[in-house]
């Protein structure tokens, strides 16, 4: 039983850092209806600009809102120079691009900073808590509390400032934003940065437990889409309580499913993604797309 | 107004075809390969002069396995040294790198570029077992030397009918009966638990150790393998702590490596003797995780780490970090990866030298048959040496352990081939 | 009456000038094989074979307005029906083709039911999910198809009468079978399917009204494109002559959707421009930087989006719209529309409409182009 | 429904700020297509001025000329302010308010989250004092005066709305700008009679007590004749007449033809 809480908590702390990217997929998927390739890879150049001021000499609680804000501004930059310019195409179009910004900037870290695994300092003070035969890294405890932080700041930010119902609206409706006197490239390029911002979170969360190296946001990239899939595109809860799900759910598959086993463990978001969207195509935390005819 | 745009359109472009197709098309040439006199008579001698040898590699520069598109940096800087001093037996060496994103498709393209365009002397080492294995049919039916391909699966060595292929690492199979006879000598009751890749690499070595240990008192309790589009191995870590074991045998490629050997570290309940294969030792591996928490970890190599101090004055390493910082200014000389370039293309250059006749079936029989040839970049101790039937040059390892802030080298190298034989065909 | 002459008459010389592109085409494409180095004819090989998978999965994302991330698991398919066959059965080439079309018809059959209840994003992402299991389920196949080690078998052959080297004989047959998979595509667009497929993409809720039968086209949409792609995948299998797990990651996906959009979505030869981009362009890529071709190639596709955001097929109409706009400019009278064409469906837009062009909404690009 | 005092009114008007939104030579249109074709008109500050014409004479485009939305060549001015070339952020802070065809709302909002979105422009940019936001509240309230449907669903989603609630959603929205100028396109598309003519009510009332200017674009000529003073018919991108309502009304040809209003009805319907 103890084993079985231990693999829980495993998968919770996996799911967390899944959840940590697909809030970031979420917000971008909000504000501009296409899935952004590039999102863990923006993340992993973050980690690395963090690891950078580490390196030379910073200390991590300086590095950190350094970091939180390049990405911020990196991210505006993002949507002014790589997005604006296909605003107007077709949404897969814009998803191509944030495809071959996936391969540039990927390609791009290894030339600056190599191959090579880099340690990154942890947050969180190494060891943990023992609750009744179950360990708790105080990490996986530390991953859980900022992953709930940042989704209760962007929940304060959209429900309760004047700032987050503009983005709202954007979001909902461009065009009539910008009859309403909205800037919405302005309020795009901010969507943008905060998103890169909760990556750049995400990615310095995830570094000292993956190691740091340049296609180490890749593999969550794809199991933070099964967790944004799970909770539904639009809503952040979902984002967090999908990664948590599918963290757990391939945990105890691999774990306890001889059939399943680590190989095919992988399959396991993909079943239960299929059986909730067979019976909520919105996911379970999505509004229902209305269609007018 | 269209129309006749197009038409003319049309007459222009069947006008230009007639005319391309008319001049000499760029068919043909390919057969004119080139072939030797004298003693070597009819024997290939395309991509070699008096003057200049071309060789061309397949590597995966972009793409998930990049990490490993360093090696071609390691090789291009030994032979831009060697070039440097006059080259190999006064030919200029041209080494060409072309980029597979190891995707097979992709790197029978490439090494069709090679052979057809370039018209390249060998295609020395394409990289990963995928690659190599969707080229070696090509190469072989065109007689060009695939000497010392960049990957450990036993395939290069057992197999019969690609003469023009060889390996250059000890393959995954000696590897692990490396770590079995350890376990017999040290903990002949061991239960022991692996984690492994799931792919050639990863079931190769897997597979390897369970022969060896078989019938032995040593048993495999636990096993739980990763895809390397996994993000992490923490879950199958859980798992193998379950099982209680007392070895962990780690066959990992680096960032996993680290991530296991941190696992490991974290975990207070569990202390098996961890044994991590070759592939993730180098110490770059090691640091991240802190050298602290991987005292007493265990592994065996055959070549010089260059991240490791104790060959900081060694001369050929010397030599080495001096030629990649020249040619190849931006690359880092700590990376055990353009250390395993430099040691592959030494190796060849010797092999080179050994030919016979300075042609392609030259090259081939020189490298089947090395004899204790001794390279500078391989451990003292490890040597090449093939034969007629035998595509494995080193089979020889040593076993080391981390103490402090290095590996330490201990035991006699082990020669596999003495020990157990051949590995099965 | 003069209208009617003038009519036939455009008619006559457009069939005509059909007519001609067609042979000029056929010219080239067979006599390529003599020209070019065999390497080269190669290419031109690998090309042809990703364009037949770009077909299908343009019927499905250009036509059907369904994306999917997932056709490389129906292209691995296709290559694993060929690869075990050969390997196993002996059953000699041409034999697999048939077998593997027919499976991968079966498989898209299978999935284009639950795909009928996932719109969009969701449906392109749980085909993405599906695309990455597929490598580790294959390898644990291992019996069948040979784990992670994969399967070498026996490429291409040419027969003794043919007098051809290896890469001719190889090109012809998959030319052969591109130009009968193509022909295919743009017969079944003609067909009721395709012209009922069109209208689901435009406006489903009014299609449905209309008496279109929504599942059942929008299920056989997804079988055919995977037989397109499950034929590129047994086609690559004769060419390359080895598959392996690896071969087909989610990568392959990816990759593929990149080509179709690069080249063109809803174009018949944007599949063609698609393939060559995602097989030319990685080398060039590597030309010009050896150290990152990463880095070239990830800004070349955001180059070629830039420049034309409806692929490189829109382009080409692009370019010839403005000039035939700067012919007609001073002769044509307004168009008169009062409402942009991108908030309903209404008549498909002149060839010559960047702003139609433009402002496509996602998976319902401008037109199927014309011959 | 009386017939407005068009007369006094608009005599009153024309002499107080006859160009006070002044459009001259305006061409627009879209891509190839050119819609606009060189058109003339003016509105004076205060009036209700509806643009009138068949399906495709350009009724949408202009009102979408104006705020922006569409790019067009030739001279539009409000108060004295160049308006082409701007966007419709811009015009939106110029005091233009423009209720789309379709109405617009953001669905995903409550209806006083709409309305607050109105009022972005006077709140949202460096957060002007408290005074303004004192005023916003009061617009806010002044809003759910004129729809009180709106004050009862004031905390639900736009999207739950039915089609007439979203249409004065849409209005209040607009006039949460305090719009100098309010273009309404369509406002009676997809409604029941008698919604619509509810609606009209409003908006005459919101002229009336804002002294608001309003252009309004209506394929039910007849009712949009009845709340303005003045009308502009269109016929293919050109101004076909203009005047006041009760002449465009009375030229029974001109209603018949562009109209789709039949001469006896037009006049059963009109002056008594």
């Amino acid at each position: 039983m103890t084993e079985l809480f231990q693999q829980v908590v495993e998968g919770v702390g996996s799911g967390a850092v899944y959840a940590s990217l697909a809030l970031a997929l979420v917000l971008i998927h909000r504000f501009t209806g296409i899935v952004n390739f590039a999102q863990g890879e923006l993340a992993m150049i973050s980690t690395y600009v963090a690891w950078q001021l580490v390196a030379s000499g910073m200390s991590f609680w300086l590095a950190l809102p350094v970091t939180l804000a390049v990405s911020f501004a990196g991210g505006m930059l993002v949507e002014r120079i790589v997005i604006r310019p296909v605003q107007n195409a077709p949404e897969l179009t814009t998803v191509i691009v944030t495809v071959g910004l996936f391969i540039f900037v990927n390609a791009m870290a290894g030339l600056i900073w190599s191959f090579t695994v880099k340690d990154f300092p942890q947050p969180f003070p190494d060891g943990g808590i023992d609750l009744a035969g179950v360990r708790v890294d105080w990490s996986t405890l530390g991953i859980i509390a900022v992953v709930a932080v940042v989704m209760g700041l962007l929940y304060l930010l959209f429900q309760h400032t004047s700032s987050g119902l503009v983005m709202r609206a954007v979001a909902c409706n461009p065009a009539s934003a910008r009859l309403s006197g909205i800037r919405v490239g302005r309020v795009l390029m901010l969507g943008w940065g905060l998103a890169a911002t909760v990556g750049a979170v995400s990615g310095v969360l995830v570094a000292p437990l993956l190691f740091l190296e340049p296609n180490m946001m890749g593999g969550v990239l794809i199991y933070a889409f099964a967790a944004a899939t799970l909770g539904g595109f639009d809503s952040p809860v979902g984002a967090v309580v999908g990664g948590l799900c599918v963290g757990v759910a391939e945990t105890l598959a691999g774990a306890y499913v001889d059939v399943v086993g680590a190989d095919l463990k992988v399959g396991v978001p993909l079943v239960i993604i299929l059986a909730v969207l067979l019976v909520r195509p919105q996911g379970l935390f999505g509004r229902a797309a209305v269609e007018r005819a | 107004m269209r129309k006749k745009t197009t038409l003319r359109a049309v007459a222009a472009a069947s006008a230009a075809l007639l005319l391309t197709t008319a001049c000499n098309s760029q068919r043909g040439q390919d057969d004119k390969d080139a072939a030797a006199d004298g003693a070597c008579q009819g024997q290939q001698t395309t991509g070699i002069t008096d003057k200049t040898i071309k060789l061309g590699g397949i590597y995966p520069l972009s793409g998930p396995a990049s990490a490993y598109g360093t090696i071609s940096k390691g090789v291009s800087a030994y032979f831009k040294h060697v070039n440097d001093k006059g080259g190999i037996d006064g030919r200029t060496v041209e080494f060409i790198v072309r980029d597979d994103g190891y995707q097979p498709p992709k790197a029978v393209e490439e090494a069709r570029r090679l052979v057809e365009q370039e018209k390249v002397f060998a295609v020395f080492q394409t990289l990963g077992t995928p690659s190599t294995a969707a080229v070696w049919d090509y190469l072989d039916k065109r007689k060009v030397p695939q000497p010392f391909v960049a990957t450990g699966a036993s395939v290069w060595g057992t197999d019969d009918n690609h003469p023009w292929t060889t390996g250059w690492q000890p393959n995954y199979i000696s590897e692990a009966r490396v770590y079995a006879k350890y376990l017999k000598e040290e903990k002949p009751k061991a239960k022991v638990a692996v984690l492994y890749q799931n792919d050639d690499f990863g079931k190769d070595l897997l597979g390897g150790f369970e022969a060896a240990v078989a019938g032995s008192g040593i048993k495999v309790v636990a096993e739980e393998s990763y895809e390397v589009t996994d993000p992490s191995v923490s879950a199958q870590m859980t798992s193998l702590a379950r099982s209680k074991a007392d070895v962990l045998l780690n066959i990992t490629t680096p960032k996993f490596g680290s991530q296991a050997l941190a696992a490991d570290a974290k975990n207070a309940k569990w202390n098996p003797l961890h044994i991590v294969n070759n592939v993730s030792s180098s110490a770059t591996v090691l640091k991240p995780v802190g050298f602290k928490n991987v005292q007493g970890v265990v592994s065996a190599t055959y070549f010089k780490d260059p991240a490791d101090p104790q060959w900081a004055d060694d001369a050929e390493m010397k030599t080495y970090r001096e030629a990649l910082r020249k040619h190849v200014p931006g690359s880092d000389p700590a990376n055990q990866f353009n250390a395993y370039g430099w040691a592959a293309a030494s190796s060849l250059h010797k092999a080179l030298d050994a030919m016979k006749c300075p042609t392609r079936e030259g090259l081939r029989d020189a490298v089947r048959n090395l004899k204790d040839v001794k390279v500078d970049m391989l451990l003292p101790g490890v040597t090449l040496s093939t034969g007629p039937d035998d595509a494995f040059p080193i089979e020889t390892m040593q076993l080391m352990r981390f103490k402090g802030e290095r590996w330490q080298l201990f035991g006699k190298p082990v020669d596999t081939r003495k020990e157990f034989g051949p590995p099965a065909k | 009456m003069s209208t009617i002459v003038a009519t036939l008459g455009t008619d006559r010389a457009r069939r005509l000038r059909a007519a001609l592109t067609t042979l000029l085409v056929a010219a080239v494409a067979v006599s390529a094989p003599f020209y070019f180095a065999p390497f080269q004819v190669f290419q031109l090989t690998m090309v042809l074979l990703y364009a037949v998978a770009l077909a299908g999965l343009n019927l499905l994302v250009g036509f059907g307005g369904q994306i999917s991330l997932g056709h490389g698991a129906f292209f691995a398919a296709g290559a694993y029906t060929a690869a075990v066959m050969l390997d196993r059965y002996d059953t000699g080439h041409l034999a697999t083709l048939p077998v593997a079309a027919a499976g991968c018809f079966l498989l898209g059959l299978g999935f284009g039911v639950p795909a009928l209840r996932l719109r969009g994003l969701y449906l392109a992402l749980v085909t993405l999910a599906f695309a990455v299991f597929l490598p580790p389920l294959l390898k644990r196949l291992e019996p069948v198809t040979g784990g992670s080690m994969g399967l070498t078998v026996d490429k291409l052959q040419p027969p003794a009468w043919s007098g051809m080297a290896e890469d001719q004989w190889t090109y012809f047959v998959v030319l052969a079978v591109t130009a009968v998979s193509l022909l295919l595509a743009r017969n079944l667009l003609r067909s009721r399917v395709g012209r009922a497929l069109l209208a689901v993409r435009d406006n489903e809720s009014a299609a449905e009204v209309m008496g279109v039968r929504l599942s059942l086209h929008k299920t056989l949409a997804f079988a055919w494109s995977a037989l397109f792609a499950g034929v590129a995948g047994c086609v690559y299998t004769w060419v390359i002559g080895f598959v392996s797990p690896d071969s087909f990651s989610f990568v392959l996906s990816i990759t593929l959707l990149a080509g179709l959009v690069v080249g063109g979505l809803a174009s018949l030869y944007g599949p063609l421009l698609g393939a060559a981009f995602v097989m030319y362009v990685p080398s060039v890529a590597q030309d010009i930087s050896e150290a990152a071709p990463g880095v070239v190639f990830g800004l070349l596709i955001i180059a070629v989006m830039f420049v034309a955001p409806t692929g490189l097929a829109g382009l080409a109409g692009r370019v010839r719209g403005t000039a035939a706009r700067r012919l007609i400019r001073t002769t044509t009278p307004a168009a008169d529309d009062d409402r942009p064409s991108g908030s309903e469906p209404s008549a498909p837009p002149t060839p010559a409409d960047p702003a139609a062009v433009d402002a496509e909404p996602v998976g319902a690009p401008p037109r199927p182009e014309k011959e | 429904m009386t017939e407005p005092t068009t007369d006094s009114t608009e005599a009153g008007q024309v002499n107080a700020e006859p160009d006070f939104l002044k459009v001259a030579g305006l061409h627009a249109g879209y891509g190839q297509a050119r819609v606009l074709q060189g058109l003339d008109f003016s509105v004076a500050r205060g009036e209700v001025c509806a643009i009138l014409g068949p399906n495709g004479a350009g009724k949408t485009t202009t009102l979408r000329a104006l705020c922006g939305m569409v790019r067009g060549r030739g001279s539009v001015t409000l108060n004295g302010t160049e308006l082409l070339g701007r966007s419709p952020e811009q015009t939106a802070r110029l005091g233009v308010a423009h209720v789309p065809e379709g109405r617009g709302t953001f669905n995903d909002l409550t209806v006083e989250e709409n309305l607050r979105i109105g009022a972005h422009v006077r709140t949202g940019r460096w957060r002007r004092g408290s005074a303004e936001r004192v005023a916003v509240a009061a617009d806010l309230e002044r809003i759910y005066d004129y729809f009180p449907k709106l004050r009862q669903r004031s905390r639900q989603a736009a999207g739950s709305l039915s089609g007439g609630e979203q249409q004065m959603l849409a209005i209040g929205r607009a006039l949460m700008l305090r719009p100098a100028l309010l273009l309404l396109d369509e406002p009676s598309l997809g409604l029941a009679p008698l919604v619509t003519r509810e609606l009209f009510e409003i908006v005459r009332a919101v002229n009336e007590e804002e002294r608001t200017t309003v252009v309004v674009v209506e394929q039910n000529a007849q009712l949009a004749l009845d709340v303005a003073h003045r009308a502009h018919v269109l016929e293919a991108g050109r101004l076909l007449l203009s005047g006041p309502s009760r002449e465009i009304r009375e030229d029974g040809q001109v209603a018949e033809v562009y109209l789709g209003v039949s001469v006896r009805s037009a006049k059963d319907g009109g002056a008594p």
